[in-house]
């Protein structure tokens, strides 16, 4: 038990306050100096319904959820019964008692501590406050630090008058006093460093719209959908004091018609869905390929097929993300692994549209969507920003001129004598149609051979690892960060195993992904889909033929998951 | 009605000088002629600088018209000019924007984007190339349709009703609906001309005959049912132009000319308010917006 | 020079008849006993343009258009500039002349025949006569067998009275005349069998149209898209006859949304559609996955990517049919080979489809759906025809209940107590929202083991050629056909080749590949897209690492290209 | 009005027949419970046999109605409820088809498909749930939203003008376009039935307060903005119900009661005519039609 590296979960009823409670220590961690990384599981339901909120904090950084909780803090027996079952020896376990709506029956070697959350908040005048009477016993029996807690208190509640921030305040002070009455058995205190590092603190969603606000976004459209809105949540928020413009369209095929208008038009534009308007935007990918017309589409994954399991994590939109228009098509498809990554990716994701003018489509997932972390202050002049190949003006402008990289010059509408078309169809170096065999054959050359500066200019393949191992672990997404720690418990115990963590995922970087197969045993592919779908990209287009080890049960992996995985293939 | 035109920049130059090196590819006799006619002559007359002109259309016959303007252009996908367009407009409200399509192209696949165009009045210019038929595929209904036509797939004759674009424009609040014959290139040239220099979303439906393929709605038939608007009809109110599409339907008439024009804010003035408001200009220092993220 | 099997291209501006004289010579073959299998190219142009109908006639069964033409008529220069190199010594060249566009500059060894067909045709009052006036003298030149071609001349013009009637028929005899007055020079005679077999002659996409109303087709939805549109046409012309319903739809993403109605219904349904449209279903084809509603979808490739080369052919679907849905979804994907498949295959694709409750994809492409093809007559009662599982009304109804083969009844609206819902959302057995992980795992289970059945249910994939060969090739659709020839033709020089040809493409019958591939030293996969798109999955599924022979000109293979390729690799 | 009603099978059934086991979703307060009292008791009044009943929706918060309706349904995607039911209907007239959705789903995502199942006159019933605002992925602007609405993603207020559904389906050649609200069971149940009744397209529009997700439209705004619609209303005349709309937006109310009704003949019915013109039957011999292709 690593008191440095601590996990709390609040469950209850959605509405009452599990969300803003899980914030509350998150950020009051972070403000404390501590890293975060949260994970959250909404109702199904508009209103009501089971909510969690599990905020994991340490000195150290942090890459995943973790395995499972040490404190749980339940506001009613629905969040008792489902969450009982990993109720273990030495975790402590605070609930709504006496007069909650359940009477625990505590399994041996929990500590249990009966804060009558509901009974006090009613005592005190607002049923409201229930969740802050929590707060303030979780915060006095694990040390969550309580200074940051009152300011992050203090600072939401003050709009909404005095009245309001003191029965608040009072109630956090009342669960205080309620729990140091109880004698503390348990040993979890949050430790906080010394020193504090220049952090911010963002949920993967909110990252992704920060990274196109740091890239230069200029245009935003989408049509809403879970768990992508929140993109456009955040650059609705902030886009508009760039000057930039963003539009709710009428359904996804518009949104990414919008984008590609934009594009042509000289500005950087991006859209965000999840895979039911992804699986809607096959036609009009297929025509920013043909076209040339740079763009960014973010997908984040959702539970499939169809409209599948909304609120739940599957990282299973890869086939259709590179597959998924008609035609040989092609594109860039960039996957996240957390909130840094959605910051630097995005970025990354608008200058390889920008250079290749072709779609690029950025895969995060309904997990990260919705994690806090905490991350390096981002400075904006840190990240490079890559501009399109300009038309220089001279001689007669060709669209589609066949250059030594393949890749034409654009001009933007308005640069004297740069008119030209944006087409669909198949077309010759002006853009005038053209269906001979020859063209076609020399035009589709041309929009491939571009891409292939793709996996010399971007590889940020990382190998988790030196030399051979016995097995090497592929992942991608969200995945990579457990895959991290489960391969770091395993290296204490001296398991050979290793890394593996592509972030381009197409086109593969085949030779990378060999040389790292090269050097293990065996090979296994950890993802969260049913059919294994990286793993069949791998066998498509390198020499490995790894294992697939997948799940699909809407959740993420757990370190301890890898960990056995491992050990269980290595028997 | 001449407000701000900003979205019009302009130069001296002749109809010829609208004109691309590839030659229009419509068959002998088909309406579309007609249309660029008027289109070229439109543009002559404003006299648009083709540098910032962006004339966009999504597939069909007719949707081949951009090939023949020069101007910066994009021949997207089937139905889906309207929402590229309002990407154009929105990123470069300083553009001209010129979209084209056919009947099929607007009220059949795309028809779910004409709304959206209208209410938000994308300060554009759509002009439809109605034949009553799918041309590029080669003969099939369309929603304009008669609905006896017997055609490629319906050799018992049609079922269906057809609908009338221009009281569906009305409908969605487009600022700017007119009608007109493209065999009547001066009112096509006349309309066009007008539907540019009206800020905001402009609708000119053109009745463009198909020779090849729709032989019930020739050049004879459409002239024949056309009607002009009266007089005095009032163009600045709706239920006075719905009412005339509506009388003209039970007459079995075209209503051409202007039906109806409204001055009203277009998306990209209320977006500039917004941006105003919001006090955002290009330079804002990112660093206030990640500030907020501190814990 | 095989008499036996004779090809004549004629080539000229569209709107001079030049479809219909390709089609009357095709017809008159055929009638006269020949296999015929016809290759079109159409304009570009609604109006005018170049076109070319290339009817290839034999006593023997032809599987492709062959290599080139043994006889070309040339109406115009253009049709005689564009076919000028394959102006072969041995090749017989029927044009236009004196009196034409044009004064060919004939090369050596070529038998050149000029026929004033504007002149006369002119001369005898009406330039719509000029085709006749060329066929007359193909039909003297090349014994086309006259009797028939009189008897299909007179059928078609017979409606539109007398005067026309006759006066084409005096064109087709001046023409005769014509030819009879000139020194014939080459030896290319049509042979004519002396038994005739009982056919039909179809073209792919009627064939489609047909094998539909044989399979029990009740509802048609479409979109109209070039090259898919003829099964539209068909359908129309003779759904009503058995009562069925069609309509044409706003768009694809509304045809196969009415086709899932029409199937909950209880109906067998149907669409068909091109790239472009296919890529607009994506979302729905996941719906119908995983509502578990059986539906049929054709699509007819065509050249892409985007809106590509509507008019050429490709064989470019494949990724998209097998991956364009978001998340873990299923699918059935059939190919056909020529027109007898396109009765068959469609046929089938009812049957999986209705057996296996999913999605079925049949994929034809460009070349094919215009080829006309003499197939023998398909007797109706020699189709198997496979209902869908009925729920026998006894006890409490579940619409997805987990059988042992995992399929489970349906019932129709109307049935009493099978009162159900079909959704897209994750459900139980009962149909109810679930979104817990082991509720998905389950159901996703069960999902794709239902579709283990089909490769052993089906797997109509043939082995051309037995023990050990040197060389296996691989190939789908219609490059099938060619493939054969140049396997005979290879054969025949005593190459140690075989072929393998799937028709089943998704789920793969992956032991078939492999066992295949066993006896081939080495394997290739012949198709006509740029990125070798079925040597992706069978890299990807299989243990075999093929080569790819890819084209993607616009045309299909040769049975020559597949000869030299063969050589080339076992040189 | 009662023609040849073949689409209702009927029992003799209660409201709470219709009742499934699984409890309402939607949050305390919301219209949509409202409209749900109100389906019930047309279903009763009717006498729908469920086992003739396909309830068919498409996504968000409203469309999760089928599964507290005894009946046969589809839960289809978002947006694609009117084709679905489209292919349900056309394959098997025998059957009642009842539609439901929200604002968004109907005239966002789905506005494309609404003009052909009102204009083609699809034998069914579309109950749209209007609460001016996407309530499932939490309270973004819809196409009926009012402008000034501050939401998810619009912090500076709204840019967009609102429109109007019943306009846009009187537009679009619905036979029967009512108006109601949720609150006003009674009024909502009665139209509901009268537009299943109806042989043809039935919409009615109900509007369904969100007190979660939009503030601006609450039950009581609703109820102070509708204004019955007069005595003298001519239901059969569709200039008259369009300027009763027009009026209406003149004033700042909604319009609420039955506004237009007319009897023309279905979709089905047209393609059962059609069937009978080629002289179909299902026993129709294949092999006259294979004998065609004989060379
Ligand atoms: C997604 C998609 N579906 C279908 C088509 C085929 N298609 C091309 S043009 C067209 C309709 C043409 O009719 P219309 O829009 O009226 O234009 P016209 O040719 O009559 O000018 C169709 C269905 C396509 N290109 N893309
Ligand atoms: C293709 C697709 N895009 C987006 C979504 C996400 N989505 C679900 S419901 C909804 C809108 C809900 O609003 P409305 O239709 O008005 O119904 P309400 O919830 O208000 O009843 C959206 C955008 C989706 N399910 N599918
Ligand atoms: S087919 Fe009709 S619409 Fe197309 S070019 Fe010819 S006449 Fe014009
Ligand atoms: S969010 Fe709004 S529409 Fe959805 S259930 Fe709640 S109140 Fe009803
Ligand atoms: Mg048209
Ligand atoms: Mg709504």
């Amino acid at each position: 038990m690593n008191k440095n590296d601590l996990i709390i979960r609040v469950a209850g009823e959605g509405g009452e306050g599990i969300i803003s409670t899980g914030d509350f220590i998150t950020q009051a961690c972070a403000r404390a100096g501590l890293e975060v990384y949260t994970f959250k599981t909404f109702p199904a339901e508009i209103k009501g319904g089971y909510a969690m909120y599990q905020t994991r904090a340490s000195a150290a950084p942090l890459f995943n959820q973790g395995d499972t909780f040490d404190i749980l803090c339940a506001f009613n027996g629905e969040a008792y019964d489902l969450n009982r079952s990993r109720l273990r020896p030495g975790t402590a376990f605070v609930y709504d008692g006496p007069g909650g709506d359940f009477e625990p029956d505590v399994p041996e070697g929990v500590h249990a501590y009966a804060i009558p959350m509901t009974k006090t908040a009613k005592e005190m005048g607002s049923i409201k406050a229930k969740n802050m009477v929590a707060l303030g016993a979780l915060s006095q029996l694990f040390d969550i630090p309580e200074q940051p807690l009152r300011e992050i208190i203090a600072a939401k509640f003050t709009k909404k008058g005095t009245t309001v921030l003191e029965s608040n305040l009072n109630a956090f002070t009342r669960g205080r006093e309620l729990a140091a009455a109880l004698p503390k058995t348990d040993s979890w205190r949050m430790t906080a460093p010394a020193e504090k590092r220049d952090v911010v603190v963002l949920s993967g969603n909110d990252a992704i719209g920060l990274g196109a606000l740091i890239a230069g976004l200029d245009f935003f459209a989408a049509y809403p959908i879970t768990p992508a809105t929140e993109i456009a949540r955040y650059v609705a928020r902030h886009l508009p004091k760039r000057g930039g413009t963003l539009i709710q369209a009428e359904d996804e095929i518009a949104s990414l018609a919008q984008v590609l208008g934009a594009s042509f038009a000289g500005k950087k534009a991006m859209t965000a869905t999840s895979g039911p308007g992804l699986a809607l935007m096959g036609e009009m990918l297929g025509m920013s390929f043909m076209s040339e017309t740079p763009c960014v589409v973010v997908d984040v994954q959702r539970g499939g097929p169809s409209t599948g399991l909304p609120t739940k994590h599957e990282q299973s939109d890869l086939f259709m993300a590179i597959h998924g228009s008609h035609g040989d098509c092609g594109r860039i498809v960039l996957s996240v692994e957390g909130v840094s990554d959605c910051i630097a990716l995005t970025v990354e994701a608008f200058n390889l549209a920008e250079k290749y003018q072709c779609p690029v489509l950025l895969l995060s997932d309904g997990s990260l969507a919705f994690s806090t972390q905490t991350v390096p202050y981002p400075e904006p002049a840190d990240y490079p920003i890559v501009a399109r190949k300009a038309w220089d003006g001279k001689g007669e402008y060709q669209r589609y001129v066949i250059t030594d990289d393949y890749i034409s010059p654009m001009a933007a509408p308005g640069t004297p004598g740069g008119m030209h078309i944006a087409t669909g169809l198949e077309h010759d170096e002006i853009g005038q149609p053209n269906y001979t065999g020859a063209n076609h054959e020399a035009m589709q050359a041309k929009r491939f051979r571009k891409l292939d500066g793709v996996v010399k200019d971007f590889a940020p393949v990382e190998v988790d690892g030196e030399g051979d191992a016995e097995l090497g672990i592929i992942a991608w997404g969200s995945t990579i960060g457990v895959v991290r720690e489960g391969i770091a418990r395993l290296r204490a115990e001296g398991v050979s195993v290793k890394g593996f963590y592509p972030k381009l995922l197409w086109p593969m970087p085949v030779e990378q992904f060999e040389a790292f197969g090269a050097t293990c045993g065996k090979v296994v592919v950890a993802e969260v889909n049913y059919l294994g779908q990286l793993a069949h990209f791998i066998r498509a287009e390198t020499n490995l033929r790894p294992e697939s080890y997948t799940i699909c049960g809407g959740l993420p992996f757990t370190p301890a998951m890898i960990v056995s995985k491992v050990k269980e293939m290595l028997r | 009605m001449n407000c701000a035109q900003t979205h019009l920049h302009k130069v001296e130059l002749e109809t010829k000088d609208y004109k691309t090196d590839a030659k229009p590819f419509w068959c002998p006799g088909c309406g579309d002629h007609g249309v660029l006619t008027g289109m070229y002559r439109a543009l002559a007359e404003i006299g648009v600088d083709p540098n910032y002109l962006v004339n966009i259309s999504g597939i069909g016959c007719s949707s081949r018209l951009p090939y023949f303007v020069r101007s910066y252009k994009m021949h997207t996908l089937h139905g889906r000019a309207g929402p590229v367009a309002t990407g154009v407009q929105l990123a470069r409200p300083d553009l001209a924007i010129l979209v084209n399509g056919g009947d099929g192209d607007g009220f059949s696949i795309g028809g779910g984007h004409m709304p959206h165009l209208a209410r938000k009045n994308i300060n554009m210019t759509y002009v439809l190339m109605d034949n009553r038929v799918y041309g590029l595929t080669k003969g099939q209904v369309s929603p304009t349709s008669q609905r006896q036509m017997k055609a490629y797939t319906t050799p018992y004759g049609g079922v269906e009703e057809p609908l009338d674009p221009v009281l569906y424009m009305l409908t969605y609040g487009a600022s700017f609906v007119a009608q007109t014959l493209a065999t009547n290139v001066k009112m096509t040239a006349q309309l066009i001309k007008e539907g540019m220099e009206h800020r905001g979303f402009s609708f000119i439906s053109v009745l463009s005959q198909c020779p090849t393929f729709n032989t019930i709605d020739d050049a004879k038939s459409f002239k024949g049912s056309s009607e002009e608007l009266q007089d005095n009809h009032d163009v600045s109110d709706i239920d006075a132009a719905m009412h005339a599409v509506n009388m003209a339907h039970k007459n079995g008439k075209i209503p051409v000319g202007l039906l109806y024009r409204q001055e009203r804010p277009t998306l990209d003035e209320r977006m500039a308010d917004l941006v105003k408001q919001a006090g955002g200009h290009p330079g804002y220092d990112l660093r206030k917006i990640i500030d907020l993220s501190r814990p």
